[in-house]
């Protein structure tokens, strides 16, 4: 405990990237509470600078922007999650598999990988997108991760094979115990902290591609997002260009920003918490 | 050489099984290019007959046919270098579209890979041998964050601050109105002035990776037994630093791929903010309209840029790493 | 009893240069020999021969490309996936390197419980005891090390930790793969003392791969040292007399080649290889050693030898073993 | 004859959380010209960090808090600008390295590398390929082969004589060798000794000889000084040590070798575990392994001082600091 707040002291960014990330993460959760239903036009308001009813103004609509940066926080942050969990699952398995299960398996599964990671990972999402019309978060989530996750099972397969040829693998089985069991009580905690780390580092490019696929106009603007509103900012609305509706650009850019800020910044106190070279320093 | 036929058929192989990919996840999903545009004609007010006669003159293809035949098909025709007709622009072959666009993205996407590369390494060096004070935490942090954020936040806001703000750089297009595309100064420049706020987003967006892999190799090697010996060895500075970069850069250029993938696939989002007509532009809008045969087009293409700039750069790094014998 | 038939085990690598066609490369070759428990034997080799492959085969980690291991008389060829664990667990590895061979994110108690608790030796309360009793077995504080990781501990204090797990399952045999080579000079003796008080009172068998005769003949004083070259055995027999009275020229070299205590000892000089590296490719048909060895003729180019008895249970693999004589020998301890 | 180095009170320092750790405590000893002088100590002992004190190169955070380390002009090392001392470097004291293999540089050809030594000391790049040819062929490589070859076209045997070859380049007066022959098999090893033992007899090279094992070094060394956690705990003529050792670690080290031949019987460890650098004992730092040890050891740490006229020990027991007891 003493040395996790070592960690965080050294560095204050640290300190900033947590207050970030609990700062969204608290938006996401009481989000739906404060606000929920979709935000009212007004037709009065339109564009409406910053003030106590607005607090960041209000949109073209005269809707109020901080109002749905609020509900724009659950729906990324929980897509975002889900789809980088999903990438993990994936990475993790297909790593483990082709690293554990002998040169046969290794050979299929890195062929696949390699494919996987030869495809431009965001022209595949938007395709698929496209392709299956979204309809739901899980399914969006699945889509995210689905082209994603072939760095990971990379790396998990590599530190794998490392892993294997040090000699505590062989002694473990040569006491008898079965490989699977190897596998969880062995292996996969040497593996754990790179996996935590990717978790933030997927999470990261799950956000980008989200926001990106409803800012690029590809799927049904079905939920309050980010991309949205920026979709909107930067096309239709004319925001780009009037001094006026500067708020209505600005917010969701501030959140993204902000959001990749937070995850960065946390992953790196994250490394720093579980990289074994520290731990060894203990 | 050998090694070089097996590196080509391989990626060959790939590229038809990216293709083949693509062409039955499009047409198996509901709402495939050939019913589309029929049931747009059939709005139009064409009888089914004249919808389906139709849609065989323009795509070459027949509605309703088994997924296999057409499938065929497709590959016949791809055999002879045909992508099939767009359906938004009616009848323009893929091709030719594609033809268009590539070099605008090519340029710009390499321009930008060589940009962010050498600053990335540069400010790689620099993170590493300031290590564990805040200027290498500020780069650590800045780069990845750059990274992390997503192009077309970049891409906006660079716009809005850069032509709606300052009115210093255009807001779309490759080149002014004024100009004839060709070889000559007036285009070149006009071009170079248009390219400005596109590549400044893909060296923005892609330094970072560069840095913290170059800061991560750098710290390696400096700590590597050579390195030691190499300063009791008495040598100059500068050979010190050359035995310094040659060893860490040499590992990055495996990340040409992933790089280079993240770069053309970012393009969709750069220029479609910029209205930059290259190959992310036509992709996006391919999108937007459904133009499945010109969305298939651009995707392979971007599948085969990267295999081959993959083969390239394998090639290249087994010509500078002696380590690699096979 | 342990019986190796004819054992071989071979791998596929990769050709250098311009053959860049897989081929097959034999680790052990054509090995004969018999071990039995309380039989304490050294396998001599350098870094190469095939001595570490040997004795994953014999522990049942890889099986055999060609041969057989006889446990008890009986094939292994056909076992099961459950009697394969359970050789594994008669036989027991302690590999080289105590860094690699403790899992460097668990706790030594943990790593202890694993397989106390999967085979049902310990249960509750018992496993701790267990645990403590097999640490203090082998010389250390048990309150001292039981909840620490790896990494907390010395390297030689990490090397009685994997003997001591090695006992956890109760084998028969130890096979010990370079087990002190990176502890401290100073305290190898230590350990492998432990590891002989343990077997003797244990009644296992104990084979101890090395490249050092030194360690060899003080682990198999009164056992047997085999000389392991390119994965044949090339010269076997009771410890003494194979040092007292080397036969083959690459034990002649590996004996010449043991640094002498100046003053203490007298330099030992019976041969010279001609070459200072193992050459791991042997193309042609006849003896591995002859591209090292001084003494080589046109038959050993073309004809391999085979492991005969020169006397009662000392083999040697040469053409020429029994008319040579060593170059010279003064081997009085001086002290 | 001269004195090629003489190091004066050499302490380094490591700071740690839990404190200050003197990997290297007060540690004084010269090297003569031509003399082969070797350091034997278990790890942990400060052995290999006298080595690179030398060169002022202690790795971080490790520094050198005190002492001198003067070489034959009188020069203090620690004084020395940083482009004398990378002249220095090389040309008159150079290092093998304990993982040698690891030392060259990966993606030059051996050539390449020969050529920027000569480079960094002004010596022709011709007369150094020549140099280093003629090294090479003394140590039973090929010449032509190993110059155009890469480091991972070598042997470790071959990548370490290489490394010795380099070593010798520039005929430096002192060559330091951090455990040369650690990482060789027995055979490769054997060479190597035998090829330096040639060096040492037929030029005026010194040696600092840093190594765990005694009995590697014994046939190559002149004079042995024994470290233990940190300090010298005794020195003297390489006979003298491996036949009648006087600090009880010393005889602890020469009784740790198995002999080929004869009685085992007298073969035993030092017991205990190496000391430990972050919780050394009030008294003597070897107090809890020592079989001799009296009362007075664990309360004040023994000076070292000599025995005769080429010897010296660190021992309240040995010196007779202790009264009535002397060492069997």
């Amino acid at each position: 405990m003493k040395n996790i707040w070592k960690i965080f002291t050294r560095r204050p960014s640290r300190m900033v990237g947590v207050v970030l990330l609990l700062f969204f993460i608290v938006l996401a959760i009481f989000g739906p509470i404060m606000y929920p239903h979709p935000a009212v036009p007004n037709p009065n308001q339109i564009y409406a600078p910053p003030s106590w009813a607005h607090f960041l103004g209000t949109d073209y609509a005269g809707r109020d922007i901080w109002e749905q940066i609020v509900q724009g926080a659950q729906n990324v942050l929980y897509v975002a999650f889900l789809g980088a969990l999903f990438t993990i699952i994936i990475g993790t398995v297909v790593g483990l598999a082709a690293g554990y299960l002998g040169p046969v398996v290794d050979n299929i599964l890195m062929r696949i990988t390699d494919m996987f990671l030869t495809i431009p990972s965001i022209a595949l999402t938007i395709i698929l997108a496209v392709t299956i019309g979204l309809s739901n978060n899980i399914v969006m989530a699945g889509i995210l991760s689905f082209a994603s996750w072939g760095g990971l099972a990379r790396a998990i397969r590599s530190m794998v094979l490392s892993i294997k040829s040090r000699s505590f693998i062989e002694v473990s089985l040569g006491l008898g115990i079965p490989r699977w069991r190897v596998l969880f009580r062995d292996v996969l905690p040497n593996l754990m902290p790179y996996i935590v780390v990717h978790l933030m580092l997927a999470l990261t490019s799950t956000v980008y591609g989200e926001v990106g696929l409803f800012f690029l106009g590809v799927v049904p603007f079905n939920a309050a997002n980010w991309g949205v509103m920026l979709n909107y900012a930067t096309g239709g609305s004319g925001a780009m260009y009037s001094t006026q509706s500067l708020m209505f650009l600005i917010s969701p850019i501030l959140a993204i920003v902000l959001l990749q800020t937070g995850i960065v910044l946390t992953s790196d106190a994250v490394n720093a918490i579980v990289d074994p070279r520290l731990r060894e320093a203990k | 050489m050998n090694k070089l036929i097996r590196r080509v058929v391989t990626s060959l192989i790939l590229i038809f099984v990216v293709a083949t990919l693509t062409f039955f996840l499009i047409r198996l999903m509901p709402g495939s290019p050939y019913e589309v545009l029929y049931h747009q004609l059939l709005m139009k007010g064409m009888s089914q007959q004249q919808a389906a006669d139709q849609v065989r003159s323009l795509l070459n293809a027949t509605p309703n046919e088994p997924v296999i035949l057409q499938y065929f098909q497709w590959v016949v025709q791809l055999f002879h270098g045909s992508l099939g007709n767009s359906i938004a622009q009616t009848g323009v072959p893929v091709t030719q579209l594609i033809f268009n666009a590539l070099p605008w993205t090519l340029v710009t996407v390499t321009m930008g890979l060589f940009i962010s590369f050498f600053i990335g390494i540069f400010l790689g060096v620099i993170s590493a041998s300031k290590r564990n004070s805040w200027v290498s935490g500020l780069i650590d942090n800045a780069s990845s964050i750059a990274h992390a954020i997503p192009a077309y936040v970049t891409a906006v806001a660079l716009l809005y601050l850069f032509n709606v703000v300052w009115h210093v750089f255009p807001s779309s297009g490759a080149y002014g109105i004024t100009v004839y595309p060709g070889v000559n100064l007036p285009f070149i420049l006009s071009f170079m002035y248009h390219m400005v706020l596109p590549v400044g987003t893909y060296v923005l967006t892609g330094l970072g990776s560069w840095e913290l892999a170059m800061k991560a190799t750098t710290i390696t090697v400096t700590n590597d037994d050579f390195m030691m010996a190499a300063r009791l060895r008495g040598l100059r500075h500068s050979t010190l630093m050359s035995y310094l970069g040659w060893n860490s850069i040499l590992p990055l250029f495996t990340g040409f791929m992933l790089s280079l993938g993240a770069m053309f696939g970012g393009s969709v989002f750069i220029e479609s903010t910029y209205s930059f007509p290259g190959i992310g532009n036509l992709f996006g809008a391919a999108i937007t309209s459904r133009d499945y045969p010109v969305m298939e087009g651009c995707f392979l293409l971007t599948t085969t840029t990267i295999i081959v700039a993959n083969v390239v750069a394998d090639l290249m790094y087994s010509k500078l790493d002696p380590r690699i014998v096979d | 009893m342990i019986e190796l038939k004819n054992l071989t085990k071979s791998f596929l690598v990769k050709g250098q240069g311009e053959r860049r066609r897989k081929r097959v490369m034999h680790a052990v070759k054509d090995v004969e020999f018999q071990w039995g428990t309380q039989e304490f034997v050294a396998i001599v080799g350098e870094s190469g021969c095939g001595k570490s492959t040997l004795g994953r085969v014999i522990a049942g980690i890889m099986p055999p490309s060609e041969g057989d291991v006889l446990l008890d008389g009986n094939s292994t060829l056909k076992l099961n996936k459950q009697q394969r664990r359970e050789w594994a667990r008669v036989v027991q590895l302690i590999p080289q390197d105590p860094f690699a061979a403790l899992n460097p994110v668990r706790k030594i108690s943990s790593l202890f419980a694993d397989p106390l608790r999967y085979h049902g030796i310990a249960t509750g309360s018992r496993v701790k005891q267990r645990t403590a009793e097999l640490l203090d077995l082998v010389g250390l504080e048990p309150s001292n090390v039981m909840n620490k990781y790896p990494h907390q501990l010395s390297g030689g204090q990490r090397q009685r930790i994997v003997v001591a797990r090695a006992l956890t399952v109760n084998p028969r045999y130890l096979i010990a793969d370079e087990s002190v080579s990176m502890v401290d000079v100073s305290l190898r003796i230590g350990i492998m003392d432990k590891m002989k008080a343990i077997a003797r009172e244990r009644e296992l068998g104990l084979l101890f791969i090395t490249h050092d005769f030194r360690v060899a003949r003080y682990i198999a004083q009164n056992g047997r040292i085999a000389v392991m070259y390119l994965g044949r055995i090339v010269e076997i027999g009771p410890t003494e007399e194979v040092l007292q009275n080397p036969q083959h020229p690459y034990t002649q070299a590996l004996i010449s080649a043991v640094p002498v205590l100046e003053g203490r000892e007298q330099r030992v000089t019976l041969i010279e290889p001609r070459n200072y590296e193992l050459t791991s490719e042997v193309s042609h048909e006849g003896c591995a050693f002859e591209p090292r060895c001084p003494f080589a003729t046109e038959s050993c180019r073309t004809k391999s030898p085979d492991l005969l008895e020169v006397s009662k249970s000392h083999g040697v693999a040469c053409h020429y073993a029994t008319p040579r004589r060593m170059v010279e020998r003064e081997n009085n301890a001086m002290v | 004859m001269s004195t090629v180095v003489d190091v004066k009170g050499l302490s380094v320092t490591f700071p740690t959380d839990e404190g200050v750790v003197r990997a290297v405590n007060d540690v004084s000893f010269s090297v003569r010209e031509g003399e082969s002088v070797g350091i034997v100590g278990e790890s942990g002992s400060g052995k290999s960090t006298v080595a690179f004190a030398l060169f002022d190169s202690v790795p971080s955070p490790g520094q050198i808090s005190e002492g001198e380390v003067r070489f034959e002009n009188g020069k203090n090392l620690l004084d020395m600008s940083e482009e004398e001392r990378r002249r220095f470097y090389w040309s008159r004291i150079s290092m093998v390295f304990q993982a040698a293999q690891n030392t060259l540089n990966p993606i030059l050809r051996i050539q390449r590398q020969v050529e920027d030594i000569a480079d960094a000391h002004n010596v022709s790049k011709k007369d150094a390929i020549a140099r280093a040819s003629e090294l090479f062929e003394t140590m039973y490589l090929h010449p032509k082969r190993v110059l155009s070859s890469y480091p991972h076209e070598l042997s470790g045997g071959m990548k370490q004589r290489v490394s010795i070859a380099l070593a010798l380049l520039l005929n430096p007066r002192l060559v330091v060798l951090d455990e040369p022959t650690t990482a060789l098999d027995v055979i490769s090893q054997a060479s190597v000794l035998r090829i330096l033992d040639e060096v040492r007899r037929n030029t005026s090279v010194s040696f600092l000889f840093i190594t765990h094992d005694i009995s590697v070094i014994s046939q190559v060394v002149d004079r042995v000084l024994v470290m233990y956690a940190g300090r010298v705990v005794e020195s003297g003529p390489v006979r003298k040590i491996v036949t009648a050792p006087t600090h009880p670690y010393t005889r602890g080290l020469v009784a740790s070798i198995p002999p080929l031949v004869g009685d085992l019987s007298g073969t035993k460890s030092v017991m205990g575990q190496p000391a430990n650098l972050m919780n050394l004992p009030k008294g003597c730092a070897f107090y809890d392994r020592c079989e001799i040890r009296q009362p007075r050891c664990a309360l004040e740490p023994p000076s070292y001082l000599p025995i005769d006229d080429d010897s010296a020990v660190a021992c309240h027991v040995a010196t007779g600091q202790d009264q009535g007891v002397n060492g069997p």
